[in-house]
């Protein structure tokens, strides 16, 4: 009896084996299974979906306006200190001071991604955008500033 | 085109007429050598890459695939790297043992090669106790190991090589075992003689159901023997980071790699020569047309080619397998593939006093 | 080629191996500092010495094979001719292996193939 | 018994384990005490990555400190979240709405599955069993594209606010998570035939790291690890939170208290987890995914106290207020640093390649215990 | 058991216990002396039976440091908190690790962070932080870490 459990433990032993041998066996001869993407090849085709946090951006229009009023609600609402506003005061064509931004500086180094400053922008000035290629060469290369020089806020925009 | 013994032959004739008996001997063993170490070199290669491809392809991978066509230059390049790394030795290690233990691993392989047949009648040293020959020079191998291991000073070189030094010793006798029911069924130590007596079939066919338990146990036997995975142990990189060879840097490793394929190559090679009867062709019985056929095919293509396959076995366990622990491995070798083989033996003996096998 | 394929094949392991590092020896720049010779032991300093006495379960295995290794040896010549000699070489053996066989039940039964 | 091996003597071998080690998945530091191969003590060193969350959030307000906590176990991120999201609820005493809470809890059983598809791919590498690794993270990747459709990140999604989630499920969701729980269905038998049929896989695992219920609850084990030895302490089932009470699962309990058996759980626990979604994926109600919640949250004096079952174990959030928009002194009762108490008990006499079967098990995330 | 019961069974051990019930659970404030042998009739007692410690934390009110003990039962599921006041000048308790063996990871998390000095501790060594740290514990309001790099 002592026997028989023996040889049966070798004989379930051997199959559980080669049921596994079956199964890379079955995907080293089935090259259709692979997933790698070649990625730095694929860059034309990669997909990022709409909704994908890569970065800050404020998107100008074709007159190189922007929609950012100056709230600095971005910058409150930044848990890092990512976002810095600093605002002037333009003078509208009416003769009033209006605030207005100078600069929005927005340091990438300390940003998490976590959406926060989107959700609470009042006028929808900034968004994320499908950028992922974040490496510099240069750590002072990751501050920005996301107007564009000489831009100015969109009419209507309160 | 493709007999070796022919262009050897050749070489032979032409030195001896050339030069005088002792320079021409001279010249010989230096083709002998270099041939030597660039077929080294190449199965180094070789073996890497398509270890590299075969683990890709089982774990739904590309694998290298930028240097080269289809990244078949990536072992070339991993040399690269390799040389230009510093070969670091510790401060607290042995020295002497520690620049040596990679010496004694690569001339442990080289002298593997002695023996073997690598095509018809293309063989550097027909030994009559060549499986003798083979089972005393691989022993060697656990030797350098544990030198590694021990002059390192580092507790994980040193746990990885008292590990393997355990596991080949023990695992050695299993081989041993079923590389000896084989000599039993040839009658000879002798390569040659053991790849002629399977002319009309391999002995893996010839010799039924016990030859093919003492192959399983041999293939078992030599992947513990050569560390490789799932009995990797001597370098279980989950456990132990890379085992004896934690301190070994930039060449001195490579050596060790290069060891370590290359002994695998041998032992698939000694594998197939004793179970698949070598450079020997497919034959079956007396069906003349067929071996005909077979003859064809040259003999050197046949014995690399069952050396890959058998290769390619191993590194098929590697990829599948976790690993095992030191006292399942042993319990492993001590509890059923010796009792195992002891007893296969016997039926061998019986088999081929009998005369059962065709 | 006969047995001096020994030394040639000793020489160009040697000749192999010795290049190899030499070249790597010539091509890389080494730099020094007390960390790197350090050992290795996850980046932490490593506690008390390596060399001291170990555990004494790899050896008994070593011991053990010793025995079997022997009578290994003992069955080449005996493999050989054992076709030729006929029924008393598998008596013969069979005598051979229950002797060795009861030692390795002893050693079994005495704790030594168990890991400790 | 287990004192008598814990006193180190002459001839013992001190090994560092982590915190530049395989097995440690991270930076934790084991210093190890052996004979031979043989554990006599496991010792814990932390801190590697402390980062010091808890003082972090004391500075963050209610909105902010959510995000951080997804760097804690940053493989169940969103139950993390959820967790917090859960406490700042209880303070501030909204109603979520039905769809949110459906969208919550759809997304933190993907995100179990994906913790212990990872860490079913750690564990058998681990073991030795490179294969498995990337055979799971196939699986993983398509939950964690599902993630980036609707959270816009893969695996620190921030996709919970206070009152409900941060944006609605994207258009593509529902077809998506149906096409991986096909895929999921297929698949899940690779395992098998892989891991854990495996005879080797089964003898490493079978009577290693035994953790009997007793100790379980003494050394505050939860989520499979306590599982494993037969306690029941699955947050959703006990103290259930969102739509967990209406929901058909089973609460995947085993007995022997080995690791295969934990290993067995969290087997089990994937495949409760496919059935909650199944149940939850054709029957989204439709409304808000938000709760109207002022601009600067504060919360009302007092103490608060959330648990949610991640994929480790329980989560405990411990809230204090001072009525500030900042929490004044908060704390984390993360599963993986009670559970990793366990592991000395749990190792002593066995093997050192034990010990990688158990950490395995235990499934550790460094940042979880160190915070 | 309910609160109200709870109420009772523990006064009837603990006289000098008072209550507090506006939160989720139940919360006792107890006196740091009478800590260890509470907390053994706690986990000993039968209609009791708190044997699993959920959470241990500390607080530091500036005036005073505060121990907070999550307790829950696994058999009757019930739970409560027990509060105990420390002087901040020289925070000191009996360690409940050999009740509760996780107390033994969480009391040394609250050694370290806070200068909580528990009695009988079989092991209070530093867990998190580096070997040798010195100068004020981390998670007290008012240390200042020298290298901050945002201030908020």
């Amino acid at each position: 009896m002592f026997i028989v459990k023996y040889i049966k433990e070798v004989f379930n032993a051997v199959k559980s084996l080669l049921v596994g041998l079956r199964r890379t066996g079955y995907y080293f001869t089935h090259h259709k299974e692979i997933i790698t993407q070649q990625y730095p090849d694929n860059r034309d085709t990669l997909h990022f979906p709409d909704r994908f946090k890569g970065e800050v951006v404020m998107p100008h229009n074709e007159n190189n306006e922007h929609r950012c009023t100056g709230c600095t609600a971005c910058e409150l609402a930044c848990p890092n200190g990512t976002i810095k506003v600093i605002t002037q005061f333009d003078i509208t064509p009416e003769g009033k001071k209006k605030k207005a931004i100078d600069k929005l500086v927005y340091h990438l180094e300390l940003c998490t991604m976590c959406n926060l400053c989107i959700i609470a922008c009042p006028s929808d000035a900034i968004v994320m955008a499908q950028t992922f290629e974040h490496s510099v060469f240069d750590r002072s290369e990751l501050t920005k500033i996301l107007n564009n020089p000489g831009s100015k806020i969109m009419e209507g925009v309160e | 085109m493709w007999n070796f013994s022919n262009i050897a032959d050749s070489i032979h004739k032409w030195l001896n007429l050339t030069f005088s008996p002792t320079l021409a001997t001279i010249i010989e063993m230096v083709i002998v050598g270099v041939c030597v170490i660039g077929l080294f070199a190449v199965l180094g290669l070789v073996l890497v890459i398509m270890e590299r491809k075969v683990s890709a392809w089982m774990q739904i991978r590309l694998g290298p695939n930028r240097v080269g066509p289809k990244g078949m230059f990536q072992s070339l390049a991993d040399t690269v790297k390799l040389l230009v790394k510093e070969g670091m030795t510790p401060t607290g290690a042995d020295k002497f043992l520690f620049n040596l233990a990679p010496y004694i691993a690569l001339i442990v392989a080289m002298l593997l090669m002695a023996p073997l047949a690598f095509a018809k009648d293309f063989q550097m040293w027909d030994l009559n106790i060549g499986v003798l020959y083979i089972a005393a020079i691989s022993s060697v191998s656990v030797i350098s190991i544990l030198m590694a291991g021990w002059s390192s000073n580092n507790k994980y070189s040193l746990m990885g090589a008292m590990r393997s030094g355990a596991q080949i010793v023990s695992y050695e006798l299993s081989a041993g075992f079923s590389v000896l029911s084989v000599v039993v069924l040839a009658g000879s130590l002798n390569l040659n003689t053991i790849i002629q007596s399977q002319a009309d079939g391999w002995w893996i066919f010839k010799g039924h159901i016990p030859v093919f338990i003492s192959f399983i146990i041999f293939i078992i036997a030599v992947t513990a023997e050569t560390n490789r995975a799932p009995f990797d142990l001597a370098e279980a990189e989950s456990e132990l980071t890379a085992g004896f060879h934690t301190e070994y840097s930039g060449m001195k490793f490579a050596l060790f790699f290069l060891a370590e394929y290359v002994n695998v190559f041998i032992v698939c090679a000694i594998g197939a020569t004793l179970f698949l009867g070598g450079w020997m062709p497919f034959h079956i019985g007396h069906w003349e047309g067929f071996n005909h056929i077979m003859d064809y095919i040259p003999s050197s293509i046949w014995f690399f080619g069952k050396t890959f396959f058998l290769i390619f076995l191993i590194m098929w366990f590697r990829w599948t397998f976790p690993r095992l622990r030191i006292d399942q491995l042993l319990n492993l070798e001590w509890k059923y593939l010796l009792p195992i083989s002891l007893f296969n033996i016997l039926l061998v003996t019986a088999m081929a006093i009998l005369g059962w096998y065709f | 080629m006969g047995s001096s394929s020994m030394i040639v094949l000793i020489i160009a392991a040697l000749a192999f191996s010795s290049i190899a590092i030499l070249i790597a020896k010539i091509v890389t720049k080494a730099t020094t500092n007390p960390q790197k010779g350090e050992p290795y032991e996850c980046g932490i300093p490593t506690k008390g010495t390596t060399w001291k006495q170990l555990n004494v379960g790899y050896y008994l295995f070593a011991l053990i094979f010793l025995i079997f290794d022997v009578e290994l040896v003992f069955l080449y010549p005996w493999a050989v001719v054992a076709k030729h000699v006929g029924w008393m070489a598998l008596v013969e053996i069979i005598i051979f292996f229950f002797i060795l066989f009861m030692g390795f039940l002893y050693a079994h039964k005495k704790g030594a193939l168990k890991w400790k | 018994m287990v004192e008598e091996i814990g006193t180190t003597e002459e001839g013992d071998l001190i090994i560092n384990v982590g915190p530049q080690h395989p097995a440690t998945h991270g930076v934790l530091h084991l210093v190890i005490t052996l004979n031979g191969e043989t554990i006599k003590k496991v010792e814990p060193h932390l801190g590697y990555i402390h980062r010091s969350i808890e003082k972090m959030c004391e500075s963050l307000t209610y909105r902010q400190f959510i995000y951080v906590t997804s760097r804690m176990d940053y493989l169940s991120a969103h139950i993390n979240n959820h967790a917090c999201a859960l406490c700042v609820e209880k303070g501030l005493q909204v109603e979520i709405p039905p769809r949110a809470q459906v969208i919550r809890v759809l997304m933190d059983e993907l995100t179990r599955i994906a913790s212990h598809e990872l860490w079913w791919g750690a564990m058998a590498m681990d073991l030795g069993a490179f294969t498995p690794f990337f055979h799971a993270f196939r699986e993983r990747e398509t939950i964690n594209d599902i993630m980036e459709e609707t959270c816009g990140a893969r695996l620190t999604m921030n996709y919970m606010v206070p009152g409900g989630v941060m944006a609605d499920l994207h258009p593509n969701f529902q077809k998506k998570v149906k096409e991986f729980i096909t895929l999921y269905k297929l698949k899940i038998k690779e395992y098998d035939e892989l891991v854990t049929g495996n005879i080797i896989f089964q003898n490493r695992m079978k009577g290693v790291g035994y953790l009997s219920a007793e100790d379980a609850i003494s050394y505050g084990c939860t989520g499979p690890t306590a599982r494993g030895s037969g306690v029941s302490c699955d947050i959703r089932k006990l103290y259930p939170y969102e739509v967990y009470d209406k929901l058909e699962f089973d609460e995947v309990l085993e007995t022997e208290g080995d690791s295969f058996a934990r290993y067995m759980v969290r087997l089990g626990e994937m495949n409760q987890s496919i059935k909650i979604i199944e149940q939850l994926i054709d029957n989204i109600p439709e409304g808000d995914f938000q709760a109207k919640t002022k601009v600067v949250l504060k919360l009302p004096k007092g103490e608060f106290y959330s648990r949610v079952e991640t994929a480790r174990g329980e989560l405990g959030v411990y809230i204090v207020s001072e009525g500030g928009s900042t929490p004044y002194r908060i704390k984390f009762r993360s599963p993986g640093f009670s559970n990793l108490s366990a592991l000395d008990h749990m190792a002593r006499g066995h093997l050192l390649g034990d010990l990688v079967a158990m950490m395995g098990t235990l499934d550790l995330v460094i940042p979880d215990i160190d915070r | 058991m309910e609160n109200e019961e709870l109420k009772t069974t523990i006064t009837a051990l603990l006289p000098s216990a008072t209550f507090e019930e506006d939160g989720e659970w139940l919360n006792i404030n107890i006196e740091s002396k009478d800590w260890l042998p509470f907390a053994q009739q706690l986990r000993k007692g039968d209609s009791l039976f708190f044997d699993y410690l959920f959470c241990l934390t500390c607080i530091d009110w500036k005036t005073h440091l505060t121990m907070v003990y999550h307790l829950s039962s696994t058999k009757y599921r019930h739970n409560i908190v027990v509060k105990s006041k420390l002087d901040s000048s020289n925070p000191e308790i009996e360690t409940v690790s050999n009740i509760w063996r996780t107390a033994d990871f969480h009391e040394r998390e609250v050694y370290e962070m806070f200068g909580v000095n528990f009695l009988n501790h079989p092991d209070l060594r530093l867990l998190i932080l580096p070997d040798g740290w010195e100068g004020k514990k981390p998670m007290l309001k008012d240390f200042e870490d020298p290298i901050n790099m945002i201030k908020l």
